[in-house]
């Protein structure tokens, strides 16, 4: 038997008009922990549901050897079976199903043609203590935040016999103390000897954990890095992946601050009702013109929250407190009063709640000022193409023309559409909820490009993000959130990770 | 008084699930009151229940393709259309009644199950290809009832499952004995299953309700159990159509709650796409579930066709909307993944409490149909408010 | 305008629009009419209307195109066809409405006609005619209450019933508005349809069925014994004798019908139905086709008297109808070969 | 032949858009050959187009209601509820035709928005609150025509509006005058919007298609309508109905494609959480489609009212399911956004084309109901593989 455990061989995979994978080789050594990187739309997801069965046998071509034998998945129940269990980059949970259905649904512990619950909440209880998750079982999943459901995906999959364990992106929707668990798991999981494969934007990660790295760029191997041999560094991580250098993450800029203040909160508090208590409590804070004020915080400590009642108060939480725009005292009862007083809110969750999949490029960047392209009620349509392909332009949104589906574009590049929305909303407050999950260093690099130039036109960026590098490289000040309020205001130069999360775990 | 307090965190947190119950009360209580206590004889009741039947089980069958997100149009003209091919099959083929029920049953799969092809694999919104079923099986039941007209089904044997009662073996002070039997049956056994259910859980250390809660369930629903034993052991006892409900209730409620594949349809009703990636076969279910509906359906058209002893050429008509309509106040959610098989039925045992007690009190048509028009809002109002509530 | 305006070569010269292909009766004329051409140069074409009046204008339209020269019609709602055969109308076409008088417009020629009032008083004069004594408990039912021919039919047989409910020959068992008006022959349509609201089948067997099994729920021991039954028509009159045929305390019942459907002839054959009202459709499609090929023929039909249609009296040919039972149904059914022998049991 | 190429590749892109034209072609083609012509002719189409009026209007309103991502079911009762109020407005208070249609259309806009009020406010699913709408109006019709029983209207200008005609001035050979000119406006204007936007792109330096094209797509449209008017013309005219749809298909066509709001109506349909955050206020946009199905389904009480002269009892019956099948026969997505107001209107002429052609050939009912089905299943078929092709 060789030392893989799994060789993909010359794997080639065509959406209509897309090539996403174009002889791929992947080989993974049995026991190690593998990183696939590449940029945005590299085709490592495609690559993964590939070995998955997500798409099965006969829509892609070229081969599958695991364990020594070329397989044939079908559908995913057929790898499971040989204990691929692969975590996707879209959570895969059911909301209105408690924790333990959700962890063994697929896998149910049966007695009999019976499913055995008493037996289920136990072992559930085992898996959630495995991944170090303190919740009641029989809570709903659609009560937890991102960050949980993360870990009981985990959970889920170790649920099953596992011995290649499949992670898409595990830790973008973590901060670092979770990221940090995930990664002693993965660990321990290895000791074990399950072996692991890892994609990942956060190059640190990769660099701390993997054995061995396999770098995809435009659907095709580029190279496959060796720990060992000292090769996994983010230098050579980052020539591979964008085929060229980048001496520096963050842009450089000046700091261009002025004084005025464009929004302030006083004593601000957001009461949900639905969960019944406060998301946000007590909170002061202000941003100033041309300022990026860094947003950090753990998941759940209603940073995403605090955005929400800015921006219109588009949740209808019960607000107490004061918010001066421009000094001016401001009450909004929906989001439409907020895009008029000249505040912009790019989601974390693009797909989500972020942009119109079905609908083309053109739309979605027209589509939260169009009164600005229109007279009377009606749209100057020539006006809009102008506009649209501006910020095509501008923003190197990579798509065949201003009228593909947004829905059919990578991560990155739906990122851009969505920043170009707002852009064209023309902000004074532009609030960015995770501007880069998920996204790969090349388009990062550019979004942060970006957001240097819209603070030199004297804009103003709330930056709400759990990636510390980030907030650090790219922040005038930071501002610490947990349980919802305000723990603590940091100037940058006094800034580091450890204060941070100090006053995030306060 | 904990006992006060157990109870009230109890119901509080269980409103959504006892609202229909709670429904149910007041409507036979005002009923019984406005008439005088004719609504709840037993006699009545006996025949609410029967002309309940053939929507209750197109009810619990729907329910299931609401909770995984489809819906079902075409399910009233196939119920009639099946019902014309059994009293076909019966009286012009003169086959006996046990190869045409199975044959019946048989069809209907097949046909819920091309629903369930349509649906799944071709990928047509299931609103649409049961709009064209529709209009499909309308044609069909036209079609081959047009030699003959309506059909009279003279076979006493399938005429018995729409009007005939089980045998009392003994009457007893005017009751039916066997009845009696089934229902101190049924109350020994919900009993034992209780306390062996709750005693499992204390083996594991989960939280139980507190004794007394527990015993007073216990009283309670043996009590409701005794009651309706007790209405219609007082008529001519447990109808046919009432036992082949009680049938479809245990065991869609056991296949919805204890088994795997129950468990899978709520899955793939609660998120589809994470229950395709969980490896659960979304198609599979889609094909049971519609495959079930069509058996249900099958089942409807034979106890209706029972019930009127014929086959008429615009049998099934509408049938869909009131089951739909029963499977609503019943508490199914048009969001996907939430319903019960017993709310189904409650909901289709509201609606035909309501035409019954209606008639009784010789409430005009018109004002029978925005009665329950009214019901329908307001179920679904109570069911959402609470819904929000409880989030 | 004259007809035949239209090119084609598939010329019909009577169209037929019938109302519904959901009741058996419609369907037999049906058979009846293509038969009665059958041996004529003249060409027929018959439409459903499937009970929409919508549909109804849809197919007078589409054998209007088709180059007829008289309209058959039947209509599902006589007031809410005016529209459709005046348009027939404009053509030149002759219309002759079939069964059901159409109201409020001059644009009917002739009508042919069993006339249904005169279904309901044969009705109710059965039952009249069938029970002894007095107090004798009547259960009344009708069709759909958005039916207009429900409510001939009822106010026919009312008519001849409510003298007999006033005297207390009948006691009303079911109905507490008609309950109230009992002393009223001539209801209003506002009073029929406050009646019909409380005891209509909507012509559907089992609503029929539901309703039966309340009314028996609800009524005491001094409304059972002997009782009578009006029912609309054989499909409700079925489901209603099932019912009344399982009540104990029921001790014997006499109720309507009609159609003369072989399901109730059946029925009749068994006791389990009194009567139905028979219509002998061959000789009401053998007036209206006699008429039809007079047109054609350009003679004048024969007519035996006129109807008042709210605007104009519509020249009519009326055919009596025939009460069956028991006594009667071999004479008027088999011997007359309206349906054959073979097709029932226990003759 | 880069003409054919070019056609090739548009025709290929476009299939889904024109595959409704086609279907309508082959469907006018088919029964003009089995008819010997007799379905082409003027008469015909005339009368067809009018049968199809109070339809199509429906169809365009349940079809915005679908883009976003709803269903109403309550439309085809309101409709004859509403038209059962103007026969009574009309001939038991004796107001004015100028009055009561007004009043009319301002009640169905109120019912709209009422439903509009309990899905956006409330909560509940369209479904339901719809289902629950369909039973209140069939009670609320026969309530108001109760003491009457169906409502003759005689009031030549309100029946006009169902059965007249528009004036002709003179009559030119047999040729209504007055249509042939509209006719020729509207090619007019046709080639002129088509030029001036055109230009218009090409200033901007926009892709256009190659100027062969271009010609023959004026020359095809020109055509069309051309042979429509020169049809119509030879039997009446243009009728009130025929202008009354097209005013409602450029109308709301305008509104779709050219305003924000239209914008903002496809934009919740697509994704209404994205939406919300956009800055539309979606409950808004949920009233006006409502309260615009109200609206129409009032025009199509009138239509309807009026084309019978006389309001029944009954009036409105499943015209809901006619207008949904219409709807999707039109390509609107069930899964939302998706959606042309000229489909919808195409999709109510091919039903109405199919009841009139076979009507024509003597095809028996139950035959025609089967083959609707058959055709709602293919077309929406047709229409889930070239989208999937598409993507
Ligand atoms: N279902 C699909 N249909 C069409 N194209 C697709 C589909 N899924 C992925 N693609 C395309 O295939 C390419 C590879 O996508 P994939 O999701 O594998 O990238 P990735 O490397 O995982 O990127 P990311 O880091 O953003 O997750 C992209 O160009 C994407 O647009
Ligand atoms: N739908 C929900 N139901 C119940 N609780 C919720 C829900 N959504 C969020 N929460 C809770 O609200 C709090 C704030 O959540 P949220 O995840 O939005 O914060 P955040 O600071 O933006 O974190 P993240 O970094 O994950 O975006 C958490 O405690 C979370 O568990
Ligand atoms: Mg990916
Ligand atoms: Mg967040």
């Amino acid at each position: 038997m060789s030392e893989y455990i799994l060789e993909m061989k010359q794997i080639s995979k065509e959406f209509t008009g897309v090539k996403a994978l174009d002889n791929v080789n992947f080989k993974v050594k049995k026991g190690e922990i593998h990183c696939l990187v590449g940029e945005n739309g590299a085709g490592k997801s495609t690559l993964m549901k590939v070995l998955s069965g997500v798409y099965p046998y006969g829509t892609y071509e070229g081969e599958i050897v695991y364990e020594g034998k070329v397989q044939q998945f079908h559908k995913i129940n057929d790898s499971v079976n040989t204990g691929i269990v692969i975590i996707y980059q879209e959570l895969a949970l059911f909301p209105d199903l408690t924790v333990y259905e959700n962890i063994f649904t697929g896998n149910e512990i049966k007695q009999g043609a019976l499913i055995d619950w008493n037996e289920t909440i136990v072992e559930a209880k085992k898996m959630l203590e495995k991944v170090n998750l303190d919740v009641n079982p029989e809570t709903l999943v659609k009560d937890l935040g991102v960050g949980k459901r993360q870990l009981i995906e985990i959970a889920k999959a170790l649920s099953k016999d596992v011995k290649l364990l499949i992670l898409d992106e595990p830790t973008a929707a973590l901060n670092e103390d979770d990221s940090e668990n995930l990664l002693k798991l993965l660990k321990e999981l290895k000791k074990q000897g399950i072996t692991c494969i890892m994609i990942s934007h956060k190059l640190k990660e990769v660099i701390t954990i993997a054995d061995s790295a396999t770098v995809i760029r435009d659907g095709q191997t580029i190279r496959t890095l060796d720990a060992s041999k000292g090769e996994i560094t983010e230098n050579t991580i980052i020539k591979n992946m964008v085929g060229r250098e980048i001496q520096d993450i963050y842009p450089k800029r000046v700091k261009n601050s002025h004084d005025e203040k464009v929004l302030e909160l006083k004593n601000w508090s957001a009461y949900d009702q639905k969960l019944g208590r406060h998301v946000v409590k007590n909170a002061n804070l202000h941003v100033k013109k041309g300022e990026i004020i860094g947003l950090a915080g753990l998941m759940g400590s209603g940073r995403t929250e605090l955005a929400l009642s800015i921006f219109g108060n588009a949740k209808a939480y019960k607000l107490q407190g004061d918010l001066l725009l421009d000094g001016m005292p401001k009450a909004f009862n929906h989001p439409s009063e907020a895009i008029k007083a000249g505040i912009a809110y790019v989601t974390e969750d693009r797909k989500g709640d972020g942009l119109f999949l079905l609908q083309d490029i053109k739309s979605n960047i027209s589509a939260a000022n169009l009164q600005r392209i229109s007279a009377n009620g009606v749209i100057n349509e020539n006006e809009e193409i102008k506009v649209a392909d501006r910020y095509k332009t501008s923003l190197h949104i990579k798509a065949t023309s201003l009228e593909q589906l947004v829905g059919k574009l990578s991560g990155g590049n739906q990122q851009k559409v969505s920043l170009g929305k707002w852009l064209f909303v023309g902000p004074k407050l532009l609030i960015l909820d995770e501007p880069t999950r998920g996204i790969d260093v090349g388009a990062k690099f550019e979004i942060y490009t970006v957001m240097n130039k819209l603070i030199e036109e004297g804009m103003s960026i709330l930056m709400i993000s759990s990636e510390l590098g980030e907030v650090l490289g790219m922040s005038d000040r930071v501002y610490v959130m947990g349980e919802g309020e305000i723990k603590g205001e940091l100037p940058i130069e006094n800034a580091d990770q450890e204060k941070i999360m100090q006053l995030a775990t306060q | 008084m904990t006992l006060i307090n157990d109870l009230k965190t109890l119901i509080s947190k269980n409103i959504r699930d006892y609202g229909m119950y709670i429904a149910l009360l007041v409507i036979f209580l005002i009923f019984t009151i406005l008439t005088n206590g004719l609504f709840i004889s037993s006699r009545n009741i006996s025949n609410l229940l029967d002309s309940a039947g053939y929507i209750a089980v197109l009810a619990v069958g729907v329910m299931l393709v609401i909770v995984i997100r489809h819906i079902d149009l075409s399910i009233g003209f196939l119920a009639g259309f099946l019902g014309a091919i059994a009293a076909i099959l019966l009286m012009q083929y003169h086959l006996p009644v046990y190869i045409v029920l199975p044959i019946i049953l048989i069809l209907g799969t097949i046909a819920g199950l091309f629903t369930g092809f349509l649906v799944a694999k071709v990928g047509i919104p299931a609103f649409v290809a049961t709009l064209a079923g529709w209009l499909i099986y309308r044609g069909a039941i036209l079609q081959v009832t047009e030699k003959t007209g309506t059909i009279i089904v003279q076979n006493d044997a399938f005429n018995a499952i729409g009007n005939g009662y089980i045998p009392s073996i003994v009457q007893i002070n005017g009751l039916h004995l066997l009845s009696l039997l089934i229902g101190v049956l049924g109350i020994i056994l919900y009993n034992f299953s209780a306390v062996s259910t709750r005693r499992n859980k204390m083996k594991y250390n989960f939280e139980v309700v507190s004794k007394q809660i527990f015993i007073l369930q216990l009283v309670f629903v043996s009590a409701i159990i005794a009651a309706i034993t007790w209405i219609l052991a007082g008529y001519n006892g447990f109808s046919w159509t009432v036992i082949i409900i009680l049938l479809v209730v245990l065991v869609y409620h056991f296949l919805t709650t204890k088994t795997v594949m129950g468990r899978h349809i709520y899955a793939v009703g609660s998120n589809p796409e994470a229950a395709h990636l969980s490896g659960i076969n979304v198609n599979k279910i889609t094909l049971i579930v519609f495959g079930s509906m069509g058996l249900l359906s099958a089942l409807s058209g034979i106890l209706f066709t029972s019930r009127l002893q014929s086959a008429t050429t615009t049998a099934g008509t509408l049938f869909e909307l009131d089951a739909i309509a029963a499977a609503y106040v019943g508490g199914v959610s048009a969001a996907g993944g939430v319903g019960k098989v017993t709310g189904a039925i409650i909901g289709a045992i509201v609606m035909a409490s309501l035409t019954s007690g209606m008639n009784l009190l010789g409430v005009g048509i018109s004002y029978q149909y925005m009665i329950k028009g009214g019901v329908l809002a307001l179920a679904v109002i109570f069911d959402v408010i609470t819904r929000r509530k409880g989030n | 305008a004259c007809s035949g305006t239209t090119g084609g070569s598939s010329k019909v010269s009577v169209g037929i629009v019938l109302p519904t292909k959901d009741e058996p009766r419609w369907v037999q004329d049906e058979q009846r009419f293509k038969d009665a051409l059958a041996n004529s140069d003249y060409t027929t074409e018959i439409l459903f209307s499937q009970g929409s009046s919508a549909k109804e204008k849809e197919n007078v339209e589409t054998l209007l195109n088709k180059g007829i020269q008289v309209l058959i019609i039947a209509p599902h709602d006589g007031a809410a066809a005016g529209a459709a055969v005046e348009a027939a109308k404009k053509e030149g076409v002759t219309v002759i409405s079939y069964d059901r008088l159409i109201t409020e417009t001059d644009a009917v020629d002739y009508y042919v006609t069993f006339d249904s009032l005169a279904v309901g008083a044969a009705q109710g004069q059965y039952l009249l005619d069938s029970v002894k004594g007095t107090n004798v408990p009547l259960y009344l039912y009708a069709g759909a209450s958005s039916d207009n021919n429900a409510f001939l039919f009822f106010e026919g047989a009312w008519k001849v019933l409510q003298p007999k409910i006033a005297d207390g020959t009948f006691v009303i068992a079911n109905s507490t508005e008609a309950e109230a008006l009992k002393d009223k022959q001539e209801l209003t349509r506002d009073e029929l349809g406050k009646i019909l609201g409380q005891v209509t089948t909507n012509w559907d067997p089992n609503e029929a069925k539901n309703k039966a099994q309340t009314h028996l729920t609800a009524a005491g021991a001094d409304l059972k014994g002997d009782v009578a039954v009006l029912a609309p028509n054989d499909g409700t009159a079925r489901s209603i004798a099932d019912v009344f045929g399982t009540d104990s305390d029921i001790s014997s019942f006499v109720i309507t019908g009609q159609d003369a459907e072989k399901a109730s002839v059946q029925y009749i054959l068994d006791g389990k139905q009194s009567m139905t009202v028979f219509k002998d459709v061959r000789t009401l499609v053998a007036d209206a086709m006699g008429m039809a090929i007079d047109i054609l023929d350009k003679k004048t039909p024969t007519t035996t008297g006129s109807y008042n249609n709210g605007k104009v009296d519509v020249k009519a040919k009326q055919t009596n109808v025939i009460v069956v039972d028991k006594e009667n149904v071999k004479k008027e059914l088999i011997d007359s070969e309206y349906y054959k022998a073979s097709e029932f049991k226990g003759l």
